[in-house]
């Protein structure tokens, strides 16, 4: 049983440092705002998830859990909503999404 | 040891989004990077807490998170309006509006 | 059972008189209260001088905690002496205050501005009283944070840019203080100052407690504005309201000079036999720069308040080149000049309160033919402006006196000569002063009208006590020069 | 943690402190220097809080099993610290938005030039 | 952003769990990392996030000035209350063994009680420094 | 190793403010800077002190500065390269160097600052002045050293907050009548 958590927690934080690598140079790479959110996002919500369960398998301990599991819900709720808001606000400032054949955005200014 | 490596892996995308606040170009993409460099922070102070062996300092990471939420909300609320007072509530908030 | 606790009230008093000032609220209670808590801590500083004078220094701990643990209060002969003058500035500057102060501040926040003032006061008296460098640090900046919002309280809009900038510099001093207290507490581990006196032996010539040492001493010369790090210092006394203006010129660098001394002397053990050495050369070499550079200044100014505020810079020459002495009667000098100085500009800033109500500008073109229209403000005024210069009777003389005669025993003689020389820039400004309000005549069609009694007396006592002190000079420098024995080290 | 760490981490923190110091006497723009002095005292924090470190300790909160813990006393003179300087930097703020009202900028060359005509 | 639905919904759904978070700050802040400090600015950070998603006027209205002003007087007054009648049982200023017969419970409540006090203090404070301004225009 | 790569994201993080002349995104990376403080700090041991830099710094200073931007500006005006303080930094920075280098190794557990006083705090067994040793019982020390041993100085820390919101209301609150010149 050990054995199956340890091993389950390595795959689970290998693939969340993963997650998380791939949206950080996602971030970097993307050309244009709304293509990083979805980077950023990516990250956020997977990379954080596996991370934080990868952690969880490792504490059973009740309260580690207890609190591993509030930063969790905490992340996916408030991430995807700052994300949101972020999108919305930045459509209403009028940067719209780059579309393929476009000059890349992010050169021009 | 997969500890440590998560570690550095959030440390490499901490970077990269330190990189991406430096250079903007817009206002939304620091704001963007300095939401994922404090989930980033979040995810650090978690793993480092299991490295160093004291995980009862997990209130922390939950601090991060929370302080983290509200620096963007605050950015956020001040490139849209410009000011933190009151808002007219306008119903005719142009593309703002609407529920979802 | 009182006596016991009387360092702690010193302090209690007033720091819970302010929030409560903030409960109560309504004007005229809020000023009833304030002005019965300070002249209580005067009255508290007062028994406390006299205990320890009769008994010796005390120790107070706070929390009940043995000294290097907790934190405690050390009080000799020349932090209650230092009380006892702080609190007195405190409670004749607010007893002057109402009048002025309706003039001055928006009804609705007095309650605050009443806070603040007794914070501020405080925070002065916090310094002086502990023994624990760290709270030191603490207590330095409630003082100064409630300055730099009492002197934004000025009229003139350059009140703010004057806090502002004073706010900068102020903030970049208490964060070297803090580096040097680290680098201290680094070598030493320790905070309190009397331990730390012991343990630093030891390290006295590593690199780390010399940075410490420079660190410490240029953060203090910011927060006293001792010339070239004065800058902050014209403004913040020129815009601030007069009453505001009048405490902090009587008291808050005098604090900043303590602490040096404090720390130079019961810290690092600066003793007779290390005295004249070549620091002690460079400090001298500053003063007296900062003191001629500063007359001079104050000389060409057209406004009166800058000029007193350019002659307090060269006011603090005087005293750290007391300290440079590093000697019984320089630093009785000090000392004694800390207190006269605190009651002669204290004395003169009410004076300008009085001319600002009354004719509503104090340049020196406002101020022509006063000496007609406002005798007794005007007279007052001229005494305290005696004292400055350094006049035979008035308390400034003493101060001179002592000094002359510190420089004499270390066979200067041209600091002696070039200390009398400096009192005769201060006769200039002094005099072109004179010579406007009673040599010129007043602008047609004004009527004679003195300032409320409600100002005079105060300003009146300031002065008048500055007389008394250059006669009964026991009172001041007799326990000067017992503070300076006690921290050379040389009294039991 | 080794040796060569021993006195580097401090020359680190040594140009940050200087980085931030440099801001604040350099720029003329008042609420950078704010920033500035923000930066400044963040990293006279931590230049206390290495002093504190203590080789092979953990956090100074006593649980059984472990035996060797830093040193508490400059965490406790940070947290008073960070007090502070959150109340300096409010206080400067609060004067910025006043001056600003009053003279229309923020920057110190032109409040001087105007202030200087009054 | 008072537009924002999602953003309004999710801030409701968090703020009383930030307040239920400060308070475990609070009281377990002799346990783990935190006190009364950290907590105080937690629950000022409850209501700064419900005034920047709801506007300053429903925060005035839960919130009002002068109240706030009061309360942050309130909590330097319980902090030196201790300490005064410690002084008055006997002991020294803030000598927290005074105040009961068993010291080391009385260390205990001591600390309790003074945590709370800085607190109220910085709660208060950080919510109404907010609010001056927030209050303020530019322009006007 | 982890150390040194926050180090080197603080030296970079500083540098950007002194470059760019956005304040907008200045205040941003001081929030950033604060983060990466903390998260120092929290490595150091100081979870405490960690805690309340990331609250306080990250969270609460930047809410004030961009309410300040949003009354103020946005854009510094000039961000030009001056001598004189740069000497006296580099003055400074010497000092400091120079006081480094008597200066016990970082973690050395035979430095002062670990051998007085603080071995008495983490045992718990702080003498009173009578000489008889108090417990006070409490897990985290620096809880107990904050709010007992050295509780006078939280309580001077207590007054300064409240100093800064007296000094706040007093600078910022409308009069009620608007006649303020």
């Amino acid at each position: 049983m050990a054995l199956v958590l340890d091993i389950l927690s390595w795959g689970l934080l290998m693939v969340g440092g993963t997650f998380a690598v791939i949206g950080g140079v996602g971030l970097v790479r993307l050309p244009d705002l709304f293509s990083r959110m979805h980077g950023a996002g990516i990250t956020d919500t997977l990379g954080a998830g596996s991370i934080l369960a990868g952690l969880m398998l490792v504490s059973w301990d009740s309260l580690i859990t207890v609190k591993l599991i509030a930063i969790l819900i905490f992340l996916l709720l408030t991430s995807p909503t700052a994300t949101h808001a972020l999108a919305r606000s930045a459509i209403a400032e009028g940067i719209r999404p780059w579309t393929a054949g476009q000059e890349d955005p992010s050169s021009s200014e | 040891m997969k500890f440590a490596i998560v570690m550095i892996a959030v440390l490499v995308t901490m970077v990269l989004a330190l990189s991406r606040a430096i250079a903007g170009p817009t206002v939304f993409d620091r704001i963007l990077a300095l939401n994922m460099f404090g989930t980033k922070t979040v995810l650090l102070i978690a793993v480092v807490s299991f490295l160093v062996g004291r995980p009862d300092f997990l209130d922390l990471a939950l601090v991060y998170a929370l302080v983290n939420f509200i620096g963007v909300i605050a950015v956020l609320r001040y490139s849209q309006h410009g000011h933190f007072g009151d808002v007219p509530a306008d119903p005719g908030d142009g593309e703002d509006g609407g529920p979802i | 059972m009182i006596r016991d606790q009387l360092p702690a009230l010193q302090i209690v008093v007033p720091l819970v008189a302010a929030p409560l000032c903030v409960v109560l609220r309504r004007r005229a209670p809020v000023l009833t209260f304030a002005l019965a808590v300070v002249w209580s801590t005067f009255a508290i500083a007062l028994a406390l001088l006299r205990q320890v004078l009769a008994d010796g220094p005390l120790v107070y701990a706070l929390g009940g905690w043995a000294a290097p643990w907790g934190i405690e209060y050390r009080v000799d002969a020349l932090a209650a002496f230092v009380l006892m003058f702080v609190s007195l500035m405190g409670a004749v500057t607010l007893s002057y205050a109402p009048r002025s102060l309706t003039h001055e501040i928006p009804k609705d926040r007095l309650h605050l501005f009443v806070a603040a003032f007794l914070l501020c006061l405080t925070g002065l008296l916090g310094i002086v009283i502990t023994g624990d460098l760290f709270n030191v640090f603490v207590f330095l900046e409630i003082s100064a944070l409630s300055s730099y919002v009492l002197i934004a309280m000025g009229r003139d809009r350059r009140a703010l840019t004057a806090a502002f900038h004073y706010l900068v510099l102020g903030t970049i001093g208490a964060t070297f203080i803090l580096i040097g207290i680290g680098l201290l507490y680094m070598m030493t581990g320790t905070l309190n100052m009397a331990d730390m006196a012991t343990r630093i032996t030891a390290v006295m010539g590593t690199r780390t407690v010399l940075a410490a040492f420079g660190f410490l001493s240029v953060g203090l010369f910011i927060k006293m504005a001792l010339f070239p790090l004065h800058v902050w210092l014209p403004n913040a006394y020129s815009y601030a309201p007069s009453t505001v203006t009048a405490f902090l010129a009587a008291t808050a660098t005098k604090v900043s000079v303590y602490v040096m001394l404090r720390f130079v002397f019961s810290v690092t053990h600066v003793r007779m036999d290390f005295g004249y050495s070549d620091l002690g050369a460079l400090t001298i070499a500053f003063s007296l720069a900062g003191i001629f550079v500063a007359s001079t200044v104050a000389i060409f100014q057209n406004d009166v308040k800058r000029m007193l505020a350019y002659s307090s810079v060269a006011q603090i020459g005087y005293m750290v080149l007391g300290i440079s002495f590093a000697s019984v009667t320089g630093l009785t000098a000090a000392i004694v000049h800390l207190f006269n100085h605190a009651l002669m500009k204290g004395g003169l800033f009410l004076a300008m309160g009085c001319f600002a109500l009354v004719i509503g500008g104090v340049r020196l073109k406002d101020l022509e033919g006063v000496g007609r229209r406002m005798p007794w403000t005007t007279f007052a005024w001229v005494l305290g402006g005696l004292s400055l210069i350094g006049i035979p009777g008035t308390a400034g003389f003493i101060s001179k006196l002592y000094l002359i005669r510190a420089a004499l025993e270390l066979d200067v003689w041209p600091v002696a000569a070039l200390i009398l020389l400096s009192s005769l820039l201060a006769l200039v400004y002094v005099w072109r002063v004179v010579e406007v309000a009673y040599f010129r005549p007043p602008p047609e069609g004004v009527e004679r009208r003195e300032a409320p009694w409600s100002m005079l007396i105060p300003t009146w006592a300031l002065v008048g006590a500055s007389i008394v002190f250059g006669v009964w000079t026991s009172g001041s420098a007799g326990v000067a020069a017992r503070a300076a024995e006690l921290l050379i080290g040389i009294a039991p | 943690m080794n040796g060569l760490f021993g006195l580097f981490n401090y020359w680190v923190v040594i140009v940050l402190m200087m980085t931030g110091f440099y801001i604040v006497i350099s720029r003329d723009n008042l609420i950078k220097k704010v920033i500035g002095l923000n930066i400044f005292q963040t990293s006279v924090f931590l230049l206390y809080i290495s002093i504190g470190k203590l080789d092979g300790g953990t956090a100074p909160i006593v649980k059984e099993g472990l035996e060797s813990y830093s040193n508490p006393l400059p965490s406790v003179l940070i947290l008073t610290a960070i007090v502070v300087g959150v109340a300096t930097t409010s206080v400067a703020l609060a004067l910025i938005v006043r001056i600003r009202e009053a003279f229309g900028t923020v920057e110190e060359d032109e409040i001087i030039k105007i202030a200087g005509t009054e | 952003m008072k537009r924002q639905s999602i953003l309004r919904v999710v801030s409701k759904l968090l703020i009383p769990y930030i307040l239920l978070f400060a308070l475990y700050v609070q009281f377990h802040g002799d346990y783990g990392p935190g006190g009364g400090f950290q907590a105080g600015v937690i629950f000022a950070a409850a209501f700064i996030l419900y005034g920047l998603v709801f506007g300053l006027e429903p925060v005035r209205r839960v919130a009002p000035p002068e109240v706030v002003e009061k309360v942050a007087a309130l909590g330097v007054l319980v902090y030196a209350g201790v300490g005064v009648v410690a002084m008055l049982k006997g002991g020294n200023f803030l000598d927290y063994s005074a105040l009961e017969q068993h010291k080391a419970h009385a260390q205990h409540h001591g600390i309790l009680i003074i945590e709370a006090g800085v607190g109220i203090t910085v709660a208060a404070v950080m919510i109404s420094i907010f609010q001056a301004f927030a209050a303020r225009r530019a322009g006007r | 190793m982890i150390l040194i790569a926050l180090l080197a994201l603080l030296v970079a993080t500083a540098w950007t403010v002194v470059r760019l002349r956005s304040l907008f995104a200045t205040v941003m990376l001081t929030g950033i800077y604060s983060f990466l403080g903390a998260s120092w700090m929290l490595l150091l041991d100081a979870p405490d002190v960690a805690f309340t830099e990331a609250a306080v710094g990250a969270g609460i200073s930047t809410v004030i500065m961009l309410a300040t931007l949003s009354l103020t500006t946005r854009e510094e005006k000039v961000c030009r390269f001056r001598v004189l303080p740069l000497l006296v930094v580099v003055a400074t920075g010497a000092a400091l160097v120079y006081a480094t280098l008597d200066m016990p190794v970082h973690g050395d557990p035979a430095a002062p600052a670990h051998l007085h006083v603080a071995p008495e705090y983490i045992a718990d067994v702080v003498p009173t002045p009578d000489g008889e040793v108090l417990q006070v019982g409490i897990p985290n020390v620096v809880t107990a050293v904050l709010a007992s041993y050295r509780g006078y100085d939280t309580l001077g820390e207590t007054v300064v907050i409240f100093t800064a919101g007296v000094a706040v209301m007093l600078l910022l609150r409308r009069p009620r009548r608007e006649d303020e010149s």
